[in-house]
């Protein structure tokens, strides 16, 4: 299980913030969450979305050690 | 330093802690940003940090900031959650030997903070609540530092 | 507001005054010059004005950069008399709507302050007092906004 | 009779910051200092030394109204 993170309209769109969610890669988390809710689907896979695993900026579909934390994160807007 | 408070604060007793008994700075550079009432339109301002993260990557930015403009010292403090219109969102404060490089430092951070820093920005107005995206501004302006960088 | 003092003052009081109340602020920026200690060759600063005439032609270039700059407000207070290592000799704030104008307006008045207005400086060093001159280096400064304004 | 107001080294030379000295035009002020002080004389007309009549700068020799304040300025070194 990972702990995953939404941040911005992407909790918006889900209606929650944070949720524990199996799966053993970046992809497979997002796989899941897609099949759950199309709309939380697509907007993660919207342009400039980044990935942060146990918070450091990841690319592409690492592995994920139990307990991970996954955050999802729209583009920056400053404060 | 680099604090996240869902408390108001005081730039004054900020800036009045951090000048405080320093012998060999000779420049103490400050900006307070504040949210605008803008005559009764007034929006609630609301930001979302990513906790530990956020911090990090200010960190990473301010100490970049150390290297390049030879800072003795800085100080960033940056409000999150809801923000009333007269608050005080975010107060940076850079100590150098030099007033160049204080001022700088202090430009060069705060370009980054409302630009490209971990915040997510929702503004609560009367037709209800948005998220707003950076502005072309502050892209122009951290232009600039990367132009003189490269 | 311009004042001379020839008492010590908290930069952090006077930024506290400065920005409370504001609702149409949204950018405050401040510069606060020390007297640095230089490692032990503390020397006693002691600035002379001239009463009257010098807050006068400060207010003269305040009122430049408010028109220039559109502040909304502006505060600088000068020490004069003897300053000790540590102690804080200047003090501007800039407000504005947006901070590139309140950084440039503040960073404008120090080059001016620092370089063209009307103090005599004399250094109190181990080897008796002498008088010093405005620095290459704030002419310099100052010619980046003569050049800008041609 | 005007109010003459030495800043800077010009009061170290003089040894005096404020007196009150007789002249019609800041010409004859400087003609009656320097009479009387050569090293004054010699600092008041150095370059960069502005005068300055009730805290105006002024060029020239310009006529002084009984109880100008006369002020010789060094060059200004800011703060």
């Amino acid at each position: 299980m990972a702990k995953v993170l939404l941040f911005g309209r992407l909790s918006d769109v889900a209606g929650w913030r944070e949720r524990e969610v199996a799966g053993a890669t970046v992809g497979a988390l997002r796989a899941r969450l897609a099949a759950e809710d199309a709309d939380l689907g697509e907007a993660l896979a919207a342009p400039g979305v980044q990935v942060a695993v146990d918070q450091a900026i990841v690319r592409g579909d690492p592995a994920l050690a139990s307990g991970a934390e996954v955050a999802f994160l729209p583009p920056m807007s400053g404060g | 330093m680099i604090t996240l408070t869902e408390a108001p604060f005081d730039p004054g007793a900020l800036l009045g802690d951090f000048s405080r008994g320093r012998t060999e700075t000779g420049a103490i550079a400050s900006f307070t940003g504040l949210a605008r009432a803008e005559e009764g339109a007034a929006q609630i301002l609301e930001l979302e940090a990513y906790p530990g993260f956020t911090e990090a990557r200010i960190g990473e930015i301010a100490e970049e900031a150390r290297a390049r403009f030879s800072l003795d010292d800085f100080l960033v403090l940056h409000r999150v959650g809801k923000i009333a219109p007269g608050e005080a969102i975010v107060f940076v404060a850079t100590a150098a030997r030099h007033r160049r490089a204080a001022f700088e430092a202090c430009d060069f951070l705060m370009d980054y903070l409302k630009s490209k820093a971990p915040f997510w920005k929702k503004s609560h107005g009367p037709d209800g609540a948005r998220w707003i995206e950076p502005t072309s501004q502050d892209h122009a302006d951290l232009g600039r530092w990367e132009k003189e960088s490269s």
